[in-house]
């Protein structure tokens, strides 16, 4: 097997330049790379297009990014629960793309199933149509929707093995399969890093031919956006 | 006059055994405490899950396991997990029956807008225009009129669009609707003590309604 | 959860009818369907068009319902090591259209998916591409192919519960979980049948949604076409 | 002159650490048995495995697990397993560094024929469109002549194409090649044994080949 490890997050985004497209794995807070966000905030990276469904939280997740003034631009599909966020979206220091939510799931993996374009009924007859093809098949009218074409993809999985086979938990995997398809380079990150053989070859979610370079973080902080619960009786 | 609950009550009569359904934030996600005991149904949440079952207890919530509302939930036996693309995969290819969502406005031929208002902070679409743009099944649960008493089914949106001509049904706090093919809401059921006339004051698109039309049964 | 057991092949088959089209999991006789082939045989259901990447061989998988002359047409990407086939074939009384491999397992995703067409450079310039659009995207050509539209697929699992869940084993997973997704109606006969909660919801390779109909079939031959080993020393 | 394992030994020389590589079937398949120690590879079978390994003890054969021969094989540690849907994917996306496949002609502009000869039994083309349409390297393994003494590098393919301009390496029982991309075959190597002259004589594409020009070391 190949051997993709590298030490830690500083290592694992070391080439990540300023004005680069980076692509973030996770839905709201969850299932997001904190260790390598924390790592981009400490090398101070600057200019750097976010694709990522959502903007992370004031003080967490893609929002530790924002603060710093480190991102341009955000492609995203819901940005709320981020007050310096708005604050830089009006002033307009801050770019953003919405575009919807099964679009650019479905961009992620046009790129990771080498398809330069899909087609989505998504935004047909909306402003997100504007300039876009349309076309008709079968009575139905679809945009014609083009493969992301990111410089990194920064994925976390819950665990991995060395030949960077990802395996993820409940509602974490999310995004992060179909972006980890679809970096040029792709880095993950993992609460545990095991030996190859360790995962059962059935039950890996992204084959490791995907992924380029991963490392197991430490002290997940894994906050919790929206914490709901009911009484127990 | 209905209150919320009694919106998502009377939409959860909407909802047939064997169904797999995806709720939208607010009033549709109070639908699933309505579903009538013996129909079983799948709920769907395009973050990546079937088979949502309640929120957790106290203590037990799990950061890994949320809904499309980011709230903390749990799974019920038989659910499975599957990736975004998965998610609006299915929901492109009509794998979920029915869709509940609301909106700020409907048009009288089945325009929704509910993701923008100009001059306010945009915060996004999430999976909206997906889910309308591919439901072969939407009801749509939301205020007829506003707070100044303007109606909210127009002849035309006014805000921008979340998807065109694909509305057919629509629950109000006063009435069920149903969205005709050729254009036009047409009554359905009125809420318990609200008026024909009243309903008919309150729709700015196009109405049809017989001069009997039934109450709503909420039980 | 929504009960999808039925009781054997006999029923889940029962409404498929002459002339109608059907998608076979498997990959040559690796993954095959062989409880829904035979009672395909026993029904005697005929004109079927079936779309699966091999044909079987003379006396097993979909050369069983050669032999009784119920295919009219198959969409295949390999056809080798059938007699009676090329017999069919060469007579004129089977009908074949030859895709690629990549090509017929998209044209099922994209089925499952809901994309109405997808583009792949398989067949640019060749015998395949004729009669199809032909688009250059970024400098390379694509032929743009139409997602299958099929009445039923029909698939083998290793397990699946009654919510019709299924988990595949080794490499019998293969044309198995794109051709579940793509059935107006998908039959899944399982070798072991369980109650829901049994199966790890991380670990489910095809949900339940995708499948009408599941039953646990018994006695799978599951032959090899070729045994190859090596000597022990 | 180089017999089949010979052709298979040159081949494995062109694979670096760290490939991801798609062996096809006959001769592509024996290069699996001449990668160097130390050279970490991982092979693609386009039936929907990472990380095949060689055949099972006899005895040890699992039916669920075959390579896209057929053949019956087995899984090394950090295998992982996928569908075919995936498999092409990662085909078309260019995650794998090389591909090896067989061929009945090659031409002077990189087209190839390997998969239908009019007048006899068609087969099909299994993968092979979708790997030569999409690979960012390949390596044909193919005879450089016929039984009766005829070229099969070509100004033209004579038989149906299953790939245009798509290949810019050749090895044959007398050579190595490449495929320029202004058109032409380039001789790199001469089989042991084998002269400039007769490789000229058995080429009917366009050659460039210098005077001299060096022997293939296969060790």
């Amino acid at each position: 097997m190949i051997n993709k490890r590298v030490a830690d997050a500083d290592e694992a985004i070391r080439d990540i330049i300023d004005g680069q497209t980076i692509m973030l794995g996770g839905f709201g807070l969850c299932g997001i790379p904190e260790k390598c966000i924390a790592a981009l905030v400490k090398k101070g990276v600057k200019e750097l297009t976010c694709i990522s469904n959502n903007a992370g939280v004031d003080d967490f997740g893609i929002g530790l990014l924002l603060k710093t003034r480190q991102v341009k631009k955000m492609v995203s599909s819901y940005v709320g629960e981020n007050a310096e966020f708005e604050r830089q979206l009006l002033s307009g220091e801050l770019e953003v793309e919405l575009i919807p939510q099964g679009t650019l799931a479905t961009r992620c993996m046009a790129a990771g199933y080498g398809m330069p374009v899909i087609y989505t009924p998504a935004g047909v007859g909306t402003e997100v149509a504007e300039g876009k093809e349309v076309r008709n098949f079968n009575g139905k009218d679809y945009l014609m929707e083009y493969a992301f074409d990111a410089d990194f993809a920064i994925v976390k999985a819950w665990k991995g093995d060395t030949a960077g086979n990802l395996v993820f938990r409940s509602t974490s995997r999310n995004f992060n399969p179909v972006m980890a398809m679809a970096g040029k380079i792709t880095i993950a990150e993992v609460e545990e890093l095991v030996e190859p053989g360790e995962l059962d070859p059935d039950h890996i979610h992204t084959p490791g031919v995907y992924v380029h370079r991963i490392f197991q973080g430490s002290d997940y902080e894994k906050r919790i956006e929206q914490r709901t619960v009911r009484p127990r009786n | 006059m209905l209150d919320k609950n009694g919106i998502a009550r009377r939409i959860a009569k909407e909802i047939k055994d064997g169904y797999y359904v995806n709720l939208g934030i607010g009033i549709p996600t109070l639908v699933a405490n309505y579903i009538p005991d013996g129909v079983n149904v799948v709920l769907q949440s395009e973050n990546g899950l079937l088979g949502m079952g309640p929120f957790p207890f106290e203590g037990e919530e799990d950061p890994d396991m949320i809904n499309a509302g980011k709230q903390t939930i749990t799974t019920l036996p038989g659910s499975s997990i599957f990736d975004s693309a998965m998610s609006f995969g299915m929901i492109r290819s009509q794998k979920i029956d029915l869709t509940i969502l609301g909106a700020m406005e409907v048009s009288e031929n089945g325009d929704i807008a509910n993701w923008k208002i100009p001059g306010k902070m945009v915060k996004g679409m999430g999976g909206a225009m997906d889910l309308v743009a591919s439901a072969k099944n939407i009801i749509v649960a939301m205020q007829h009129i506003n707070k100044a008493g303007e109606s909210k089914l127009l002849p035309k949106c006014s805000l921008p669009l979340t998807g065109v001509n694909c509305i057919r049904k629509v629950v109000t706090e006063l009435a069920v609707l149903d969205i005709l093919p050729e254009g036009g809401f047409r009554l359905i059921e009125r809420a318990p003590g609200v008026s024909v006339d009243f309903i008919k004051q309150s729709t700015s698109g196009k109405l049809f309604a017989e001069a009997d039309v039934k109450e709503m049964d909420l039980n």
